[in-house]
């Protein structure tokens, strides 16, 4: 099962690993030469050190982090000399770990943070947290497994659940549902509701009527018939406005009466005609 | 009859569970080392004959299945609440208003194409059945409603579904005059304009 | 404890020895029709508890399955599973003793960069889902086991993965920043050199 990453190949000397007897058979190291050429089936730098400080056989808790920065300097040495290539990560690695020996041996300096110890039981913390999840690993897979130790069923009859639809609607929706068939596919015939209207007549015969009593420039509004707010439709007073402009304007043009306004949107006014003069 | 050994007893009976066939006793003593399997068979089929699960064999093989009487149990119907399609509704109202009618009858009405589906779900859901067919030329199927439909929609007889003319009052007849209303935003449509808007 | 009804208990047997997938008991109940089934359960387990097939929980959810003990005589014919890359179990062991648990996480127990295959392999078998996304900056999506993850390393549940409570007594499932705080009683805020340490 090759997941994309480095495939593992096994690591080397794998019996000082004990649990990991999940692996592949590793392949038998010869000498340092096979040993070194198996860099690539370590995980990355922490997983080389895991290994070398699982050879120390000592409980991860009590390793000796210098002696694993020593020998992982001299792994990293050997294969140098063998000019193998190495992932630039174990090369960081090493010179961290070149460093971090460089600090434990060298007199403290007490304004130093971190301090050396505390990288040392950081990397020490970090080992032991792979490690243990190595060994959890291991666990996992030696137990009893379905499907390899144990099984289910090998021919179950299946249960099924077959779905039935329960159809739901409401006796509204039956009725809304017909008014709208009905309504939609009806023959449209187009009725104009009837509304009050104060007709074009009725405005000319009133505005006239009033235009001859009137003796100066009077609002064309003074000639509306005045309604009653209260039980009027509004829509009747603004058609009498309409038919009442309408009826002004036929009376300009038939020389009847003269308008004014004095300004956009200012109330238009009117007058009955002089004698000989135009509007 | 000598009691058979009892982990042989068990490694029967795993074996038998974990086939994905059923076995002849040949089958089964081969897989288990030359072991005498038969009164290992005969003692889980005594075991297993008053559960749920019985051992049984069938020309030859053994195979473990459900016990009979519960056989209804590896099927089930579950009912799921759907709510009606618009033209379900739509079909199941002409055909309540109109019955009995044709199908083409039911398109002249909607005025579009009824798919036949349509009236499937009707009749699945129990209220709509065929009433036999018009003896005009083609002989189409005509459909009615059913009781079934009666009681669901809580009506005693057809005759109490409203009328055109109640239809009309409640303001769910009058697509002109729904229009009208909500162009001028005057209250008396709002509820006949939402049929009017639908198409 | 009140023993269940004896139909009750060939009913859940007869569901359980039917279905293909391990059932809740809340699926359980539903099938049958409400019934509580978990005294049934239990009643169930307790008899085949001795037999060569067993009534087993496994994340909530119930299946029977061969004893193990009887491994050696059922292993010969099939297949072996899925053998699992290195990475892969370690990607998995710290998703189980952590979860949910983000990709960055992982790495940085195994001081690698995970390929993005790694956790496929581990959904792609069922036993990895995506647990939704850690709020914190970035939202990294986390990772949790499933019901079948502990089906098939005959898990009740994650309390019995193996050696979890002395790890989690070891302070081994803390992270380092954690374990170093408690060692040395300092502020867990020092940490940044965690990281500064790979690079």
């Amino acid at each position: 099962m090759n997941d994309g990453a480095a495939p593992p190949t096994g690591a080397p000397d794998s019996d000082s690993f004990g649990t990991d007897d999940w692996l592949p058979a590793a392949s038998a190291p010869t000498g340092d030469e096979a040993l070194y050429l198996e860099l690539d089936g370590w995980e990355g730098p922490l997983d080389l050190l895991l290994d070398l400080a699982r050879r120390q056989k000592v409980d991860l808790r009590r390793i000796s982090i210098l002696d694993l920065v020593d020998q992982y300097l001299a792994y990293i040495n050997r294969a140098s000399e063998l000019r193998l290539e190495l992932a630039a990560d174990y090369l960081v690695m090493a010179a961290w770990l070149a460093y971090l020996k460089s600090l434990l041996l060298l007199p403290r300096d007490p304004e130093m943070q971190p301090s050396p110890e505390e990288m040392a039981l950081r990397l020490q913390l970090r080992l032991q947290r792979l490690g243990a999840m190595r060994e959890a690993g291991a666990r996992l897979m030696a137990r009893d497994r379905l499907g390899r130790d144990v099984f289910m069923r090998g021919a179950p009859e299946g249960i099924s659940i077959d779905r039935k639809m329960r159809w739901t609607a409401g006796l509204f929706d039956v009725i809304q549902a017909y008014g709208g068939v009905k309504a939609r596919n009806a023959p449209v015939v187009h009725i104009v509701r009837e509304r009050p209207v104060f007709t074009l007549e009725a405005a000319l015969e009133r505005v006239s009527r009033l235009l001859g009593v009137a003796i100066d420039w009077m609002d064309l509004r003074l000639f509306l018939p005045q309604f009653d707010k209260a039980t009027t439709d509004p829509r009747l007073a603004r058609s009498a406005l309409a038919s009442s402009f309408v009826a002004a304007l036929e009376l300009a043009k038939q020389g009847k009466a003269e308008l004014a306004q004095d300004g956009v949107f200012g109330p238009v006014r009117l007058r009955a005609a002089r004698s000989g003069s135009n509007a | 009859m000598n009691e058979p050994d009892d982990d042989l007893v068990r490694a029967v009976e795993a074996t038998l569970f974990a086939s994905e066939t059923p076995l002849t006793p040949e089958e089964l003593s081969r897989h288990l080392g030359g072991a005498p399997v038969k009164p290992a068979l005969a003692s889980l089929a005594a075991h297993y004959a008053g559960r749920g699960v019985h051992l049984v064999e069938r020309g030859g093989r053994w195979h473990f299945q459900t016990a009979p009487d519960l056989a209804h149990l590896l099927r089930r119907e579950r009912e799921e609440p759907r709510r009606l399609s618009r033209a379900a509704v739509e079909a199941l109202a002409i055909i309540a208003y109109h019955e009995p009618v044709s199908r083409a009858e039911i398109e002249a009405i909607r005025g579009v194409q009824t798919a036949k589906g349509t009236l499937d779900v009707l009749m699945e859901a129990g209220w709509v059945r065929i009433a036999g067919r018009r003896e005009v030329p083609g002989r189409p199927t005509i459909y009615a409603t059913t009781p079934a439909f009666l009681a669901h929609f809580g009506l005693t007889t057809r005759r109490d579904l409203p009328g055109i003319d109640e239809l009309r009052a409640a303001g769910l007849l009058d697509p002109v005059d729904a229009a009208y209303a909500a162009l001028t935003g005057s209250e008396a449509g709002s509820a006949a304009s939402e049929s009017g808007a639908e198409e």
